[in-house]
């Protein structure tokens, strides 16, 4: 068995009136753990807990194995950056950098030195690094504080939103070098964010918070793709939610929408655990992306249904066409190309279809 | 502030600071003025006069830092912890300010002599009467001024500042060494200055712990009393000014080299 | 002598509304008699007495930065000389009473000191107000120089203090075997000290004068207060334990 | 600090701490034990401490009052402006600390008497030897105390609060009231408690400026210093003891009420 | 002519060793300006420039036809939220949200607390207005100072970064927020942003900015499709920037690229302004959406051209193909359904191909 490299068990902290509720996780050293909640989750305050900064109420912490409920903060040796970036005012930013390294005495050590200015190089602030703090932008203070936080190798990274203040640019770098940090060097990084794509693209787990509780943990895309709860949905901004009920046909589960629209055969993966689905009130969910448009003309199929466009935006990557049918509003994601292709316009009837296999049920 | 144009506000406030700095300077020139030239000049060539220099500025020294030791753990308790009767014990603190310090002598006078004499003397350590009476008395009238900057500044720290050292792998000793003095240290610098300048002026209670015996006990403060006693005022304004000359150049140079002065 | 001012038996003269008050500055030592006896003054001439204390030095000082007030009353003569020299005394008279410096020990006098001589005994521990800054110092050291006991007497020295007051408080706290101060200081504190008075035949007193200054725009009723303080002040000394003879 | 457990640097700092409170308990239970009880309520009745009760109280909150409307401007304008010399004017409000009240008495009455007497005089305002004399002293004993802590306060403020507060339509003058302060109340609620002790244990000065005349100048540091020069020092010791009671006890409601010993 | 609300002409500012240069641009009050650009780029000091918060070292300021260049920060009465959020530490939510109407003698008016209820809703911060700013997480911060600035109407909005710290849910109702304030109170708003697609649905006007100065503006679409240097291209994350030049043939000009692509005829527009094209070294700028993508079965056509898929990336909203052809790197966005639909996989060979329409060159 893969070692854990930490273990969060039933972790309970109160805060004020607010408290995060019997958290259990655990990942390995080659995890990419995110964590995605609304604001006020209690996302910092989890990070705060792990890095022993905040006392616990209830539960166990345990680090490759060893139990570090009650370890002071400085002899967990987790790295750790707030949101903010809390650079120290009467350090220049090489010495922010290498604070770390000054607390095992190797401020001067040359691989120190050396990781300082690669890190610097990368983060793009090699220009900055005899500059005090308070003559510094947002986001070059958050690199930074980055920086300063992955300086000495720690065995776990707690990163509370790195990469908010930074450009389109500078974040690609930036989360280049922490994927290049998490797998070349084996470093565990737990990140939270509020970029989905983030989350996607870096994530090898994820963790979704609810008010100070686990709503839904697993791979980012299977909890893209098959939010368990209808917040958990709506929170990652599922296009479309369309209530409705499942009924059998023919052996197989279909989805019922105001009479008029079956969708379906449901795979199995696609239905809630431990709920007999039949004739109860769900809802069906299918991203934007998942919904083909086509012509009006088109042959009507299974799976598919004919809808108004009421709205066209147009995005940097991807088309967004709002459209209404069957009583509902339905969101349809295009490349630019294919919707030039299509060469529709707003007002005019097309016909929307989805695999099966992109249907997720979820109980309302 | 960031408009060129000065404002009523703040022209009341130039006013003001203009008006105190006028004031000040028109005292000192005073002083320097009242006193005679050949004071002055006797006063440097004699002899009880460069002991008490010496003396004084050893014993401020040590007293402000005697002061400092004691002052940053109880600025740095009131700052952080909350307990039963902690208002109390922080205005327990300011007992030093609050008392002329005749009285604070007497109060020390007590304790070091019929309470704790007996003990202390078995220890080879008289206080009372002693040039350690001199620096006990300086201490006590400096501390309270420390410990109560010490808190203000240790205050205005922003605890995650802290948090996040200790995450880097700092011991709460290397976290108060290393991010707490840093960020508090404009204030503890002015603290510092604050509590010097005291047991450099401080009188009453050092002349009632350990008496005014002449080349023993004979702070500058106290020359200037006993010469201001004898009706020789000429001398003790001279000795006075020469005094403050002295204090006001070692605080220009320590704020100076300390970069206290000079906002970051 | 008698100067050409009314005389005080004019004192049982009304009243007088809207005259000026005197200012005197007023060895601190001295407050309870000359507080009694500018209220006496008061009564009797409606011309109220504003007395500043302090130590002599200090109210030295004082008249002389501000070249104001009226009386000048030191606890002894050295003051005035010096006031003199400098020229800020008008007119003086007394003594009113004497500084006669006296020995105290602790309650029981355990060091067993019985005339001055013992002082220069070894080992012991003296409390003595300082030799040029108090008057009392003054005057008990030119006996010491009498005697020829200085030396030994500065080697016994615990410690010099600035106040006759101080010399009280500090055997009262259990330091020393003896001290000296004035004999109208230990009046308050006989139950805690013992007095051992010193041989008159050696001993020097230091006069209590009371003196008018050039400053003062109200010479003829500072003189008035003057005659006064002649006539009436040394039944009152007495009362509060100062000695009106030497 | 977030651990229970006690490591030996914390140790270290709450042993300083407890010492020194215990010290300071000794040393008033000292000043209470040494003082008799007749004496106590013969001062208590005595109409000579209503007045100096009541003189101190009034001219003490009034000098610390007038200290504010000085310090305010000074430390505001010092931690916030920089112009050639500042290190030397910052310097130059420190003299009152460094000078023995004494000295400081004398430049006052220097001052107040030769130079600006007799301007002073047909404005009525005589300060020399009056009430008036006894706020002077005062407020120059205390004033510098609160630039010093007020500058520190307002170094520690972010500038860009202040920015927003423009941009939300305050003038400069409504920026102070209503963030800077605010933003600086612990430190100047400090500043003030030790403008106004210090003022209230203030001696050398008010004796010089004012001169201590029954009933009139006299405050209760002037009527301890009075009972001891005529020797009764049982009833200076429970004069001393009494105002110490009475300004703990204010400083004590002044904390709570104001907050300031509650650490936010 | 419509009356500008803002006009900034060759503004300077120096900042210590950086300084902003010659800024210049006018705004209407139904303009929405978002301001994009490189962290350090100095787009704070720009908006605290407006605000009156930094000096100019040249240039001036119009609001509404007024000059303003010299009028203090309260006297302009702009709205302006910090990039952290800078509550009042001593005044609660409520008091801080209030703080404004408060410098008015408003605070108690009816109309400001029946405003600030309505953006405490809409902003999901009511329960928290007795809460003092400690007791609030990151995003619950910002949100209340977005408040603060916006409480009384001022005619400008200046906000920086707005909706870094604030969950997708949480970022689409208080941009709505932002779009109807904008659009009901006819408030001019001048936004920082790092998020390209805030920009492109919020943004009527775009200013992007690049070492102190303007790199390019116009509207968000036009920059985002037709940037006019390589850096703009970059920064605006442009997926496909191929090296070539242009040539003339039958009249028209088209791009070549290693002389086996072909791309054209190139429309006017696409072509960099004041620059005779022909033989220049050039770059073609190609969206990753606007690149269709087909199986290698279909026969070849102009504009087009084969490659094989190195990589692909499948996000929540569409899949990234990253494809190797004709020497260079290719990037194409399709939409779920789509690649679904075409049921590739990496490694395999295909046909690219783009509209003449969405070709942009610009300058090397
Ligand atoms: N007080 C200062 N003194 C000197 N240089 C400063 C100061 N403030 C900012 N700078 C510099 O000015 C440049 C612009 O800063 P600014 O804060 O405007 O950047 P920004 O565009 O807002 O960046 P970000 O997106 O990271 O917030 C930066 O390079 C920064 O280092
Ligand atoms: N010191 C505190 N005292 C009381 N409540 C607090 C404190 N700090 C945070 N909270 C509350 O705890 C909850 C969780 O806060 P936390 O900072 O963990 O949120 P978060 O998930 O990090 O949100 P964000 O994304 O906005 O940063 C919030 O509702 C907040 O109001
Ligand atoms: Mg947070
Ligand atoms: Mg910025």
């Amino acid at each position: 068995m893969n070692q854990d490299l930490l273990e969060a068990c039933a972790l309970t902290v109160n805060v004020g009136k607010f408290s995060l509720k019997n958290i259990g996780f655990s990942m390995g050293p080659d995890d990419y753990v995110v964590i995605l909640g609304p604001t006020g989750c209690g996302k910092t305050v989890l990070l705060e807990s792990i890095a022993g900064l905040r006392l616990l109420n209830g539960g166990a912490l345990f680090l490759s194995g060893k139990e570090i409920t009650h370890l002071p903060p400085e002899r967990r040796r987790l790295g750790f950056a707030y949101q903010d970036s809390l650079l120290y005012p009467f350090l220049t930013v090489q010495e922010n950098i290498l604070f770390g390294a000054r607390a095992r005495g190797l401020k001067e050590a040359p691989e120190m030195r050396r990781r300082m200015a690669y890190l610097a190089e990368t983060m793009n602030i090699t220009h900055l690094l005899g500059r005090y703090p308070r003559f510094l932008s947002g986001g070059e203070r958050q690199r930074v504080s980055l920086a300063r936080a992955i300086l000495t190798k720690p065995p776990l990274l707690l990163l509370d939103e790195p990469l908010s203040s930074l450009d389109r640019q500078t974040r690609h770098a930036t989360q280049e070098l922490l994927r290049e940090i998490h797998l070349a060097e084996g470093i565990g990084i737990i990140h939270v964010t509020h970029d989905f794509s983030e989350a996607l693209q870096l994530g090898s787990h994820m963790l979704m918070l609810h008010n100070g509780q686990v709503e839904q943990a697993g791979k980012p895309r299977d909890i893209f793709f098959h939010p368990a709860t209808e917040f958990a949905a709506k929170f990652l901004h599922g296009e479309n939610l369309i209530p409705g009920k499942v009924v059998g046909r023919e052996g197989k589960l279909w989805f019922e929408h105001g009479g008029d629209i079956l969708l379906g055969p449901l795979p199995e993966c696609c239905l809630p655990k431990g709920l007999s689905p039949a004739g109860n009130s769900l809802t069906m969910f299918i991203r934007a992306g998942s919904i083909r448009l086509s012509r009006a003309g088109e042959a009507p199929a299974a799976n598919s249904w004919s809808a108004l466009i009421s709205d066209v935006i147009i995005n940097s990557t991807h088309v967004d066409v709002y459209c209404h049918g069957n009583g509902s509003s339905w969101q349809s994601s295009l490349s630019l190309a294919e919707w030039q292709g299509l060469d529709l316009s707003r007002g005019e009837r097309v016909r929307l279809s989805v695999d099966p296999e992109y249907l997720h049920v979820i109980p309302q | 502030m960031l408009t060129t144009r000065i404002n009523i506000f703040q022209g009341v406030f130039w006013l003001i600071f203009i008006l105190i700095t006028i004031f000040l300077v028109v005292l000192v020139g005073g002083l320097l003025f009242y006193g005679k030239w050949a004071a002055f000049v006797s006063v440097i060539h004699h002899p009880e006069f460069h002991f008490a220099v010496v003396f004084t500025l050893w014993t401020s020294l040590l007293a402000t830092a005697l002061a400092a030791v004691v002052a940053v753990p109880c600025g740095f308790i009131l700052s952080r912890y909350s307990f039963p009767g902690k208002v109390l014990i922080d205005t327990l603190m300011d007992i030093p300010i609050v008392l002329p310090p005749l009285v604070s002598g007497i109060a020390l006078l007590i304790l070091f002599g019929p309470v704790l004499g007996d003990a202390l003397a078995r220890l080879g350590m008289d206080i009372v009467f002693s040039t350690r009476g001199v620096v006990v008395a300086q201490w006590f009238i400096a501390t309270p001024f420390a410990i109560r900057t010490f808190k203000q500044a240790f205050d205005s720290i922003d605890p995650r500042m802290e948090n996040v050292a200790r995450t880097l792998g700092y011991s709460p000793a290397g976290v108060f060494v290393r991010v707490t003095v840093p960020l508090a240290k404009g204030g503890i610098l002015g603290g510092l200055t604050m509590a010097w300048a005291r047991a450099l002026g401080e009188f009453g209670a050092t002349a009632m712990l350990a008496g005014i015996t002449r080349l023993k006990t004979e702070t500058l403060s106290v020359a200037i009393f006993l010469n201001m006693s004898i009706g020789d005022i000429q001398f003790a304004m001279a000795t006075a000014v020469i005094m403050l000359l002295v204090a006001l150049l070692l605080m220009i140079a320590f704020k100076v080299f300390a970069g206290t002065g000079v906002r970051l | 002598g008698k100067s050409s001012s009314q005389p005080a038996g004019e004192s049982n003269t009304p009243p007088a509304q809207g005259k000026a008050p005197l200012f005197a500055y007023v060895g601190a030592n001295l407050k309870d008699p000359v507080s009694e006896l500018a209220q006496v003054y008061e009564q009797r001439t409606g011309v109220k007495v504003e007395l500043t204390f302090n130590n002599a030095g200090s109210l030295l000082n004082q008249l002389e930065t501000t070249k104001k007030g009226d009386i000048y009353m030191p606890g002894g003569m050295p003051f005035v000389e010096t006031a003199k020299q400098k020229g800020c005394i008008a007119e003086m008279v007394g003594p009113i009473a004497y500084h006669t410096p006296v020995i105290i020990t602790p309650k029981g006098n355990p060091a067993k000191i019985s005339k001055v001589q013992d002082l220069a005994r070894p080992g012991l521990k003296l409390v003595i107000p300082d030799k040029e800054a108090t008057a009392i110092g003054k005057t008990v050291f030119k006996t010491f120089d009498k005697l020829g006991i200085t030396g030994e007497i500065e080697k016994n020295a615990l410690t010099y203090v600035e106040t006759p007051a101080k010399v009280i408080a500090t055997l009262g706290m259990g330091q020393g075997d003896a001290g000296i101060v004035e004999y109208s200081n230990t009046y308050q504190n006989l139950d805690k000290l013992d007095v051992v008075e010193i041989d008159p035949s050696v001993n020097i007193v230091d006069q209590i004068p009371c003196t008018m200054l050039s400053y003062s725009d109200q010479q003829e009723q500072a003189k008035n207060f003057l005659e006064f303080m002649k006539e009436e002040g040394p039944a009152v000394f007495k009362k509060y334990g100062f000695k009106t003879e030497a």
